[in-house]
């Protein structure tokens, strides 16, 4: 027979939300009678709630902490998400380091020409509060301190892009994945963000997104997780969401 | 001296018939405004009574308390005693509504509702509860007959009421009173706004009308009132701001050739208003 | 130095003249470029496959027909439950109150609801109908919530339209021995009914496009609503997100034109409303 | 009594259905029947109206209740008066946003009313009938326009020419301004009119009668007749302004601070709500809801100035 | 035969004195409804002269093609020549505003501006360009004072025009037209709305005016008519929905005495209107 439950819950990262739904609405297309709610409430709750039994799939876009180790939580790794510090085509700055791109966004640095550009005031943008990436940079490159606060704060990937696309002195980060033509990825510590570089772990600003259970998949949770890791789904839905599939990196 | 002009009146002049309406010490307020004040007068049955009087001096005003349509008007004030028949009109408990079904009234500004020519003559039946189509098919012609206006419309009976002319709607509204057998009909200056055919046609019914109904007018034409009225009542405010008076009552072939009182005389030849 | 004076006067007529002109071609030019802008990006996405297919994928791609379909829901909720509530107590303000402490306290509570703003409305929904109710993200909470947003506008449009029939007709009606509940019931309304749809119908195209209260007691979740407790993303939010997100900006665009499109419809059909009643007064 | 007696007229007529007890040539009193039905559909109107003193009053408590906290807890002054919004360090003060939105809202009217009135002068006075035709339309469409549209159209179109020509992101007052300007147009335009038809017609023939030109007419007589009106207008325009959400989160930038220059991002006490509220909890979220008092607070204060103001004027001349 | 009527009187009358205003067959149009037709007349200079006729016959639409008010009005049209002192006032360049400076106007509503009885004075010489103090306190004292309301007023120069009763706003609006010093005065039923006092304050106004200014004033008031003016035109509309035409003009006396048409004499008789 087919799985046990019929029913399944996933909640957690608002991050990985896109292709939790995505996937989702895309398994019950395929599998008429099953039923998989989604909800965004963030990773932390996700592990909570995963760890206590309320939902049989937690997300997450962190790694688990040091007493959150002890839950008896099983991970599988579904997607990466690279982040790309972004310039205008036209800014002749092509690499910057950890720290030069930590100063930019904590404004100790306000003009390219500290970092080897034109004469041209900084126009910094970030992510709102609410965002992973935000969350995920901050983390990696300013190490928790603050970001500066007159920077614009944006609340989407596309927004971003498009402000440096159009603004010649503007910065910003996005996931790899929704880098184009319009803007340029600078290299971080001379590594250019690649999905080379990336899967081999070289590229400093990447995290992996998480899917937890209490104990290993079974039924229905084993059979969503499956096909999220499924060719198509890493193809089309992760990509789509601006992550990089994860068996580039672990195959 | 106004007062005791007004009030010796009545003596004279009533003794010709019924009244209809015995009015007693009336005055009036809007607010704080004394419009009307110490109004003594009897109007009698079957009879064509016509007030006059310049602008502004309270004839509206006066007629609509004869059939509290005043009511309406929040923050106005009537005391002393109007009686029909010798009934208190603002006695306790009385039915307004009622009182203005048997007091009927036409208004300057021809108001036909925005519904069928027939529709406007049902009304006032369907609202006292005639329901059968028969009893308001007749109802309806009998009234348009009655207020002359059945020939102009008999073919367009549910055409809107306000597709008619000036002067046909006036003669609608008039069917439209009729249809509720009013005993009383209230005419507020009800030919200044229609063509002088009109005027001609609603003369002459208020002739035939005044068989079966006392008729009350307010007009600004002196001519008018000398035409069809059979009383005349002239209303004068003397100072802006001050209560009008009842000046002079009486029937009317008097009071338009041998008025008492000079204020009388100067207003009807013109010389002021 | 009179002629002078008198060129003076004229110049200054003329240039002022010309600056109101200005102001006002301004206006229209406003108007005109938002309209214009949103119709050549939307155009090409208004394909019967945008309007009537649901949206897919990470970035919402394909249609909008959840999104119509939740708007024009809690936009008839909304109008359902406020209407009767705004004719009645417009009736009442027009016809039955007298001037005094309870009056003016309504006309002050109208007005001070009228200016709440809409973001504010949104956050009391959230507390009084998702949660304080426990209505959850639903378009009746939706539809309650913008009902207080709306309740003044058609309140206010139906006092006019009640003051605005002649009070000679009232009179007429009083005269025959009517109540006051048979006048307004049979005269005063029937004649205010043209000016008071415009009103209804304004406002509704107000409600189709509000965003901030929507967001905050319907949720943003991809859904056809068939009962009133089911949750739904209108298209102004969908507009909002897909701005937001500003990476499937095509879809935006579609959502803009499909959104204006409709308030466009709501206002013309308005339009015409007044103007067939004119011409059947006139 | 004659021969013709009421009574007689009353025969044929249609026999009222709840006539009283009186009817007899005398005048009837009101049924009892009728009586309650008149008072029972009284009150259910009245109920009916109170429902918007009962919808500002539940305002006030649902929002109060959730929000009141945070001013318990930093005191009235601290929440008001303290310069850092930071939420995640657990900072609420809110004067920073009280600021911008005024500033925001400032620069909204000095673009705004000018372009109003002036339209509601054109539209009035100077419009021939059928110019008026094609304008005043397009002011009440200005009117329906979502302002999420307006966003929408001040993102993508608006904001890329502001950053080209003055360079810099495009966020910012200076963009805010231009959008606000033109939202509060149609509500300061029609009233402005209307405020205009009002003035007597004699007004403007006696003027005109004088010799004056239209200008002088407009500037001398109408506008100063008019003023009362201009000036409610102009406050809801205000409030509309101040409270104006979607729109100008979109365009501003919302960063928490008070931008040194026009073309700098900021936020308002309106569109801190719209991006912190996905994600905040606890104190982060009552302070949300305190920021929703404070704008309730002040959309009340511009309604109570309408009324004082034209209270004034019903003493005055 | 209206027409012959009108272009014989002239020869006759005008004998007297100066014309201020000549107008030769006067058509008006509002919209595609003819109004006036086929108007001729001389209007003297230094004299009174009354329009009078039944409402709606156009007395005040000919007035107000003198100082041109009709082109604030849209659609209307006016054919035919109005000379003022022999120069066409619809002559191409013409300003408007400076021809109603001249001709000054007075309307049926009191109308003083929303501001204080100062401003209101000052308003006109102001326009003009005057600009100091001391000339505009001279102009607003002695306007107020040529216009009979000065003692009433002096000391509440500062308080708002329209806190005055209708009398004194009348005379206080006539006192505004006084200070731009015009040529002719157009009343269009200046008493009609204002108490017997002041109608009469008015009257003796006039009387006081003519000496330096040229007046032409439109009542309903036959008797005002007859005591003020020097001159009589009588307008009638013999058909409704037909354009007006001038029926008789001549010296008051003349007129009111001995009109040349039965028409005039029936109207002055009140056998109509
Ligand atoms: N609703 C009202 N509120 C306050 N005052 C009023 C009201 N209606 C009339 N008045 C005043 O009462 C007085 C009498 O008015 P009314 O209309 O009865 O006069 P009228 O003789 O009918 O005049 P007209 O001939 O012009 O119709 C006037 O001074 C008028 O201003
Ligand atoms: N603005 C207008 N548009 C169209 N017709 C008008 C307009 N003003 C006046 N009329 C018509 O022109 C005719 C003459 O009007 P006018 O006001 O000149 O008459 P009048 O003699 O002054 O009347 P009254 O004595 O009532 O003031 C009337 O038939 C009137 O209906
Ligand atoms: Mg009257
Ligand atoms: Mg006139």
């Amino acid at each position: 027979g087919g799985p046990a439950q019929q029913k399944l819950t996933v909640t957690g990262s608002t991050t990985i939300l896109p292709i939790a739904e995505a996937s989702a609405d895309m398994y019950q297309a395929a599998h008429p009678g099953t039923r998989i709610l989604v909800a965004g409430v963030g990773s932390s709750q996700g592990i909570e709630s995963v760890s206590q039994g309320t939902s049989d799939i937690g997300t997450s876009s962190r790694e688990l902490a040091p007493e959150e180790k002890k839950l008896g939580l099983v991970d599988t790794k579904i997607a990466l998400d690279a982040i790309a510090v972004i310039v205008n085509p036209s800014n002749p700055v092509r690499a910057l380091t950890m720290q030069q791109a930590a100063a930019i966004f904590e404004r100790r640095i306000t003009n390219w020409s500290q970092v080897g550009g034109h004469d041209m005031p900084i126009g910094l943008v970030n992510r709102d509060e609410a965002s992973g990436t935000r969350d995920a940079f901050s983390k990696i490159v300013l190490k928790g301190r603050d970001f500066d606060r007159t920077a614009a704060v944006l609340p989407g990937t596309g927004q971003v892009r498009a402000v440096v696309t159009e603004s010649p002195g503007a910065v910003g980060f996005i996931s790899l994945g929704f880098v184009d033509r319009g803007v340029k990825a600078v290299a971080i510590d001379r590594i250019r963000p690649t999905e080379a570089t990336v899967a081999d772990g070289t590229y400093p600003i990447s995290r992996v997104l998480h899917f937890f259970t209490k104990g290993q998949p079974k039924g229905l949770a084993k059979a969503y997780i499956d096909f999220v890791l499924s060719t198509p789904v890493q193809d089309a839905v992760v990509r789509d969401a601006g992550f990089l599939p994860i068996d580039k990196a672990l195959k | 001296m106004t007062d005791k002009l007004a009030s010796q009146d009545p003596g004279d002049v009533l003794s010709a018939g019924a009244d209809k309406f015995t009015v007693d010490g009336l005055d009036f307020f809007y607010g704080a405004f004394n419009a009307l004040s110490g109004i003594d007068v009897r109007i009698k049955e079957h009879a064509v009574t016509a007030f006059i009087g310049p602008s502004g001096c309270g004839k509206s005003t006066f007629l609509r308390c004869l059939n509290r349509m005043n009511d309406l008007i929040p923050g106005t004030r009537c005391e002393g005693k109007v009686r029909l028949d010798g009934h208190d009109v603002y006695g306790p408990g009385v039915d307004p509504a009622d009182l203005r079904r048997r007091v009927g009234m036409i208004f300057q500004q021809p108001n036909p509702f925005p519904m069928t020519i027939y529709d406007n003559v049902a009304y006032g039946p369907r609202l006292h509860g005639m329901r059968k189509r028969a009893d308001l098919d007749a109802v309806v012609e009998e009234s348009l007959k009655r207020a002359n206006v059945w020939k102009e419309v008999k073919d367009i009976l549910g055409r809107g009421g306000l597709t008619l002319s000036g002067g046909q709607q006036q003669r609608l509204c008039i069917a439209r009173v009729l249809a509720v057998e009013p005993e009383v009909l209230l005419m507020d200056e009800p030919c200044s706004a229609i063509d002088p055919t009109s005027v001609q046609k609603v003369e002459d019914l208020m002739a035939e009308l005044k068989d079966r109904i006392t008729i009350v007018i307010v007009t600004h034409n002196m001519q008018q009132a000398a035409r069809v009225s059979d009383y005349t009542a002239f209303f004068l405010q003397e100072l802006a701001g001050e209560a009008a008076h009842l000046i002079e009552f009486d029937r009317t072939a008097t009071l338009f050739t041998t008025p008492r009182d000079r204020r009388t005389e100067d207003y009807i030849t013109g010389r002021f208003g | 130095m009179r002629s002078l004076e008198r060129v003076d006067k004229r110049l200054t007529n003329g240039l002022a003249l010309g600056v109101i002109w200005l102001a006002a071609i301004t206006t229209v030019a406003a108007l005109g470029a938002i309209l214009l802008y949103v119709v050549v990006n939307g155009i090409g996405s208004l394909t019967p496959a945008f309007i009537f297919t649901w949206p897919h994928g990470v970035n919402m791609e394909g249609g909008i027909w959840p999104t119509i379909q939740s708007t024009v829901y809690v936009t008839a909720l909304a109008m359902l439950i406020t209407t009767p509530v705004a004719v009645l107590a417009a009736v009442y303000l027009a016809e039955y109150a007298v001037q005094g402490r309870l009056v003016r306290t309504i006309r002050f509570a109208a007005d001070s609801l009228a200016s709440v703003p809409s973001i504010v409305m949104g956050l009391f929904g959230l507390a009084a109908f998702v949660e304080g109710a426990g209505l959850k993200f639903s378009v009746l909470a939706a539809a309650l919530a913008l009902s207080f947003l709306l309740l003044p506008i058609v309140m206010r449009t139906t006092e006019e339209a009640i003051r605005s029939v002649p009070r000679y007709a009232r009179w007429g009606s009083y005269g025959l021995g009517a109540t006051k509940w048979q006048t307004v019931s049979r005269i005063v309304l029937p004649s205010a009914t043209p000016r008071i749809t415009t009103g209804v119908i304004l406002a509704a195209g107000r409600a189709a496009g509000e965003t901030a209260v929507v967001i905050y007691t319907m949720g943003t979740m991809i859904n056809a609503p068939l009962f009133p407790s089911d949750g739904g993303r209108t298209m102004p939010v969908h507009l909002m997100l897909l701005a937001q997100d500003g990476i499937n900006l095509h879809a935006a665009y579609g959502t803009a034109l499909v959104l204006v499109l409709m308030v466009l419809a709501f206002n013309i059909v308005a339009r015409w409303v007044s103007r067939r009643n004119r011409s059947m007064q006139g | 009594m004659s021969a013709g007696s009421p009574r007689e007229g009353q025969a044929q007529a249609p026999a009222p259905q709840d006539r009283g007890p009186a009817g007899n040539g005398g005048l009837s009193r009101i049924s009892r029947a009728t009586h309650l039905k008149e008072a029972l559909l009284r009150n259910a109107f009245l109920v009916c109206a109170c429902v918007a003193v009962a919808g500002v009053t539940l305002i006030f408590v649902f929002v109060g209740y959730q929000g009141w906290p945070i001013f318990a807890k930093l005191g009235i002054g601290e929440f008001l008066g303290g310069r850092v919004w930071y939420p995640t360090k657990g900072l609420f003060g809110i004067l920073t946003l009280v600021v911008n939105s005024l500033l925001a809202m400032a620069g909204g009217l000095v673009l705004g009313a000018p372009l109003a009135v002036g339209t509601a002068v054109f539209l009035s006075e100077v419009a021939s009938p059928r110019v008026r035709e094609v304008t005043r339309p397009a002011v009440e469409l200005l009117a329906g326009i979502p302002s999420v549209v307006y966003g929408f159209f001040g993102l993508v179109l608006l904001r890329p020419i502001i950053a080209r020509v003055f360079g810099g992101l495009g966020f910012g007052l200076f963009t805010v301004w231009v959008i606000l300007g033109v939202m509060i147009v149609p509500t300061i335009a029609t009233l402005t009119e209307d405020a205009l038809r009002s003035v007597p017609e004699g007004i403007r023939e006696a003027s005109y009668a004088m010799g004056a030109t239209k200008w002088q007419t407009i500037w001398r007589v109408l506008l100063p007749a008019a003023r009362i009106g201009i000036i409610d207008a102009v406050i809801l325009g205000m409030g509309r302004a101040i409270g104006e959400t979607m729109a100008v989160v979109m365009i501003a930038g919302n960063a928490p601070v008070i931008p040194d220059s026009i073309f700098k991002p900021f936020l308002t006490l309106t569109t801190v709500i719209v991006m912190d509220m996905p994600y905040a909890s606890g104190d982060h979220r009552t302070a949300l809801f305190g920021v929703a008092i404070v704008l309730f607070v002040i959309s009340m204060i511009f309604v109570a100035s309408i009324r004082v103001i034209s209270r004034s004027r019903g003493e005055g001349d």
